[in-house]
């Protein structure tokens, strides 16, 4: 018999998705709160099973599918991730009465496509796993079925997914047919034994690799194919936008460091300056446009653009260290763009979600602690000492100034500056001008606040999180 | 001139024609039969590179259920037609600028990366016989049963989206109960009032 | 036996179509679609050609799954129309200006 | 291998040039004097009031999407049909669950009320 273990979280999840499905179907209105505790307690479970299963199954070594610590411990934030999107949420719907089991369980399909591209080793898994991913979040933003908004921006995302899934799929067909097999490994194997350096010899890789990199930055939101962030944002419920903020950044970071540093290393020279200009632009565009953004969730697109700049920056070194320092900044930056979107959807103007940053405006005088709360994630996102943002620039800056890239590190810490205004302003719209509209709480919550105060914590003690990230990208940097 | 190359430039003429018609056509009715022949060119054409039973395929899903999807939601929509036609014009140039860099990248690319064919690939996989249908089954069923558990899941998910997507809220439409109907007894249309009791 | 490189120009020329009619494109976002159905079909083409040509199955598998993920693809986009043309009664791509992109 | 192809082929084209020549004898023999208001659709003397072309119903496309789905099903049970000797216990299991999953799918059209018709 077959040793199920290394697809066990897997089974799990479809098992369990299945039967929610299921019993949901026969459950009357007033009792589908049971179907959100069923998928609660599903994910906990499943945390549960991965912590205390942790060295068997990491030791398993399965040629497909990878469960080495790097994809476990991934799939172990991702899952903690998801029960608190979750938790934020189920309660922003239910006041909103737009509540349906359905919204959760497709999310869950993204969580198995993000769990499929963290265990991918070869090309035609990662691509299911996006698929799965893609499908999901496409499905998820058009939710909202009653707004125009809601619709239009789903169908600009579903096109330029739908191009930015061809595009990778043409490259992988390009690798394909240079290298006669899709697995990530011997992908790399055979451009190593092919040992060439030269630009005229590797054009076929170099024009794969433009398309797979065209194709990542649609995904990841980079400029200049950042088009459907700031849509995408302002047009999906609060919800949505929390999720799609968060998690798929880290899978699609994952899928950088699968193709690039596990399969396609060995052409370094040829990736590293595509990605890099990628980095400056989304770092020019994203802090400038967000200055004159009125708009909460644009200005927090463009401020999302503008950290996938500095992600990318670390990705484009292709050092340990840079690496590194690029985990840090995605944990970090998920973390903060949970927090704040989190404190976003318990918050209610005149009955109606948060829109525009002046909604606000004087928030202090009511509700002094939010507004605390809003403070340190602004703070932390502008980069401020002693929060979590600060250290993640810091680090990132450091490794710059290691690799004596003089010039791109002066240029991080100028755009910083500039970031830092638009972040300030959110901060003295909420403590210095006069309150204009009813704030209401929706509930006040115990977990947002943990949640942000988590910034403050590991801005403190920042060292957890960096042997953190230097744990998990040893494995691919131990040869 | 060998048969083989007759019938590929025969059948690639055809599906650029055909594909070309699908990108200018200003009917989505007109652009979908055109697609269908662009399918169809293609299935034969993968029948010359030995891919016989996704040919059929080919033209068994894509022919015979997504065009017809794509059909059901051109008819659903009932686009007018008469205010989509401009502003064509406009964007031709564009289109046709976009076509020819890329076409003639590719092209060049092409010609030069993989003119020579054999290039000392050497792949081992378990053939079964010379059955294009059995060594894919077999290998779907070895290799990449992971990746097919996969597929139904995201099959499943295309399932519960589209529903959850396009299925309205409130459904008027009036129509008899019959078992209601059949149940119906005395009581429930009767009501006998007491002669006192309405005196009253 | 035809020559790889006859199948890669038609293949490169198909996907140039199909891009060039995403840009065009500027009437009706169900022919947008079927352009990139048009595109899938190209890289198909390539998967099939290469996996021809270096007598490998893998590639013939790769389309099989891409044909089955294209199509719950094309059917979720379709039903993302369907809602959008409910609310905004129209799907030409120029009528979809409410956000500013 | 392609040969056995070869009488599709043929009968394809006999298709389309039987097809055609029917067309075109149509054209050529029958007799045809248009004028305007042969042409003009007819609907008693005034103009049409709308397109000819009906408005389907969203069920239509539900339908539609379960007949892709089980369209692709059958595309997979095919190969495995033709192995099933070779890959054993395995391959049954394998599909046993790929059935399953999509069952799933089906109980929830249905209890959905995707399939009613009234």
């Amino acid at each position: 018999m077959m040793n199920f273990l290394f697809i066990m979280p897997e089974i799990i999840i479809t098992t369990s998705m299945s039967v929610i499905l299921l019993i949901d179907l026969f459950l009357k209105k007033k009792n589908k709160i049971i179907s959100y505790y069923l998928i609660q307690f599903t994910l906990l479970f499943l945390i549960f099973f991965l912590i205390r299963n942790f060295e068997q199954i990491t030791s398993l070594n399965h040629q497909d599918f990878s469960t080495d610590i790097f994809s476990i411990v991934f799939k172990t934030i991702l899952l903690s991730g998801l029960i608190i999107i979750f938790y934020y949420s189920y309660n922003f719907l239910r006041y909103f009465k737009v509540y349906k089991t359905e919204y959760f369980l497709i999310c869950l399909f993204g969580l198995l496509g993000m769990m499929i591209i963290t265990s991918a080793q070869d090309l035609l898994i990662l691509y299911l796993g996006i698929e799965l991913l893609s499908l999901s979040l496409y499905s998820i933003i058009a939710y909202n079925k009653d707004s125009a908004f809601s619709s239009e921006a789903a169908i600009k995302y579903y096109v330029l997914g739908a191009i930015a899934s061809g595009f990778l799929l043409f490259g992988i067909s390009l690798i394909y047919g240079l290298t006669g097999t899709i697995s990530l490994n011997e992908v790399f194997q055979f451009i190593y034994d092919s040992g060439s350096r030269d630009a005229v010899q590797n054009v076929g890789y170099i024009f794969a690799l433009t398309f797979i990199i065209v194709s990542l930055g649609f995904k990841f939101g980079a400029a200049p194919f950042h088009m459907w962030i700031p849509d995408v944002y302002h047009g999906s419920l609060l919800p949505t936008t929390l999720l799609l903020s968060s998690l798929p950044k880290i899978a699609v970071f994952i899928i950088f460091i699968k193709l690039l540093l596990q399969a396609f290393i060995g052409l370094f020279h040829f990736w590293a300056d595509m990605i890099l200009i990628l980095a400056l632009i989304s770092i020019v565009i994203g802090n400038i446009i967000a200055i004159v953004q009125t708009n909460f969730k644009r200005m927090l697109a463009y401020s999302t653009i503008a950290n996938i700049g500095f992600i990318l920056i670390g990705i484009s070194l292709g050092t340990q260290e840079s690496f590194t320092a690029a985990t840090f900044y995605t944990l970090s930056y998920v973390i903060m763009s949970m927090a704040i979107f989190g404190i976003l959807t318990f918050i209610t103007i005149n009955g109606k979600a948060v829109e525009e940053i002046s909604d606000l405006s004087g928030l202090n005088e009511n509700h002094p602690w939010q507004a605390f709360l809003i403070l340190l994630t602004m703070l932390s996102l502008a980069g401020i000492p002693p929060l979590i943002g600060f250290h993640a620039k810091l680090f990132l800056i450091q490794v710059l100034v290691n690799s004596s890239y003089f010039i791109i590190a002066l240029f991080a810490v100028i755009m910083t500056v500039i970031g830092a205004y638009y972040y300030l302003r959110v901060i003295k719209v909420i403590y210095f001008d006069k309150v204009s509209t009813k704030i209401n709480l929706i509930i006040s919550s115990l977990i947002v606040s943990i949640n942000t105060l988590l910034l403050l914590y590991l801005g403190l003690f920042p060292y957890n999180l960096v042997n953190l990230s230097k744990f998990l990208m040893s494995g691919f940097f131990s040869t | 001139m060998s048969t083989e190359l007759l019938i590929f430039i025969f059948f690639s003429l055809l599906l650029v024609f055909s594909a070309l018609k699908v990108i200018i056509v200003n009917n989505s009715v007109k652009a979908a039969i055109f697609l269908v022949l662009s399918f169809f060119c293609s299935a034969v054409l993968w029948l010359l590179m030995n891919a016989e039973f996704l040919s059929i395929i080919l033209i068994l899903v894509y022919v015979g259920a997504v065009m017809v999807l794509f059909l059901f939601v051109v008819m659903m929509l009932d686009i007018n037609l008469s205010n989509i036609k401009e502003k064509f014009v406009n964007y031709l140039p564009l289109g046709l600028f976009i076509f020819l860099v890329i076409a003639l990248l590719l092209i060049l690319f092409f010609d030069n990366q993989f003119s020579d064919v054999d290039r000392n690939i050497v792949t081992e996989i378990n053939i079964l016989n010379d059955n294009n249908t059995m060594n894919l089954g077999y290998l779907l069923f070895t290799e990449y049963i992971i990746a097919f558990e996969i597929a139904g899941i995201i099959l499943l998910l295309g399932i519960i989206s589209s529903i959850t997507l396009t299925q309205q809220k409130n459904n008027d439409n009036k129509y008899q109960a019959p078992h209601d109907q059949i149940n119906v007894t005395k009581s429930d249309r009767l009501k006998i009032i007491k002669d006192e009791e309405f005196r009253k | 036996m035809i020559p790889m490189s006859y199948y890669l120009i038609l293949s490169s020329i198909l996907f140039s179509i199909a891009l060039a009619g995403i840009f065009i494109n500027r009437k009706n976002i169900i022919i947008l679609l079927m352009s990139l159905e048009l595109m899938f079909l190209s890289i198909n083409f390539n998967f099939i050609i290469f996996g021809n040509f270096l007598s490998d199955l893998t590639g013939q598998i790769f389309v099989f799954f891409v044909l089955t993920v294209v199509a719950a693809e094309s059917a979720i986009g379709l039903a993302i129309i369907v809602v959008l043309f409910r609310n905004k009664k129209s799907i030409n791509v120029d009528d979809i200006g409410g956000l500013k992109g | 291998m392609l040969i056995e192809y070869l009488p599709i082929l043929i009968f394809l084209v006999f298709a389309l040039i039987f097809a055609s020549l029917m067309i075109s004898v149509g054209f050529a023999a029958g007799p045809s004097n248009p004028d305007s208001e042969k042409n003009s659709p007819y609907e008693c003397g005034f103009d049409p009031f709308e397109d000819s072309r009906m408005k389907f119903d969203v069920r239509y496309y539900l339908v539609a999407i379960l007949f892709i789905i089980f369209d692709l099903e059958i595309a997979f049970l095919f190969p495995w049909a033709v192995v099933i000797h070779e890959i054993g216990l395995t391959g049954l299991l394998a599909m046993a669950i790929f059935l399953l999953i999509l069952t799933v799918g089906f109980i929830y059209e249905w209890k959905k009320g995707a399939l009613e018709w009234d």
